[in-house]
């Protein structure tokens, strides 16, 4: 499952995505929005189509390069408050060693590769500034 | 030809756009209608290291050739994921 | 959170008993009970007070090993079907590479140190073996 | 003094009961309290290099000297998580 979407991610249903009867170990990493002082949100911005099409192609490199049975990747965008979850990513491998090791390896290539930006919702409407 | 040119986060609030449709004569690289881009809003100019350059929603090199109707999007540096 | 258990793991509460608006990033290792040839089921049998008592040493020497926010860890008893979840172990950090590495480590903890043992359930009557 | 002694796993079957109430003298050590149980259940005398003894809930080395009322468990290699 890959996706981008405004909606609140299901984590349960990110999980059940990527389940299989041989696939004994599943690593779901989520993202939140932290806490920081003078923040309220972050607003995150999106080139769709790109950023489905590039996920699609890091799930495929990312099964092939540990041998996952199978790789789900959702990142939300629009405005997430803090305590939001902004991206779920849940790989699941026979074993654990792959399911750790790829999905670290995959929330490294999202920062890296995806279009996908943010900007800072400050709690006082005067201050907004970018953030990587 | 016309070559659609997408802008997002801070690019976007410098030219005041999510879009331009950009005008050319055929062969244009990638490289040049960046060049032209820039001339016209010269405060992207202290971006130009950091743009990434993407064609039909795949990153390209700057000699890439363009053709009638693609798809061109600048870039900045992305950000996306958790804190 | 800390708990061994007969009934089904909520995975949404796991990472829910974790949360923090200080920590950005949670790992949940989900373990579940892999098909194999013959064997439909596995039993968990536990020595409970030991285990609980060994799971919580082990939360606090994660916290204090790899600078957590907070983990959970949820291991299920009794007799498990063939793609249910056995264990959950959910890892909170300021930032990802410390809950990866603690996820991980948390995990190679249980199965060395925690008392549970695992006997296979055939899918005939008359076969019956343990495993490790 | 007496000492309760959980079973578990294989040692449980071969013994056949989750438990026993051992009766011994004080000063006994965890070392001699296994030997006498492997000695009445000389099954177990195979399991011995693996096996792994607790006393009141915390591992414990064999030389630990037994109190009246602990608990003591014989444990077989553990193997919880997912296979």
């Amino acid at each position: 499952m890959i996706d981008v979407r405004r909606a609140r991610i299901d984590l349960e249903a990110v999980v059940d995505s990527v389940r299989r009867n041989d696939a004994g170990a599943i690593v779901l990493f989520v993202g939140t929005v932290r806490s920081e002082e003078g923040v309220r949100a972050l607003d995150y911005e999106v080139y769709r189509p790109m950023a489905i099409k590039s996920l699609t192609a890091l799930a495929e490199r990312a099964k092939d390069k540990f041998g996952l049975t199978d790789v789900s990747i959702i990142h939300r965008v629009g405005r997430i408050p803090v305590g939001g979850d902004s991206v779920a990513i849940a790989c699941a491998a026979v074993h654990r060693a792959e399911a750790f090791a790829a999905c670290a390896w995959v929330m490294d290539e999202v920062k890296r590769i995806i279009p996908i930006w943010k900007t800072e919702i400050a709690d006082r409407p005067d201050r907004v500034r970018r953030r990587r | 030809m016309r070559i659609q040119v997408r802008l997002f986060a801070t690019y976007r609030e410098i030219v005041g756009s999510r879009g331009l449709t950009w005008s050319a004569r055929d062969g244009l690289t990638l490289q040049e209608l960046v060049d032209g881009v820039v001339a016209k809003y010269p405060r992207l100019a202290g971006h130009r290291d950091t743009m990434l350059l993407a064609v039909n929603h795949d990153f390209a090199p700057s000699d890439r050739i363009l053709q009638e109707g693609d798809e061109v999007a600048l870039l900045p540096p992305v950000s996306g994921g958790a804190p």
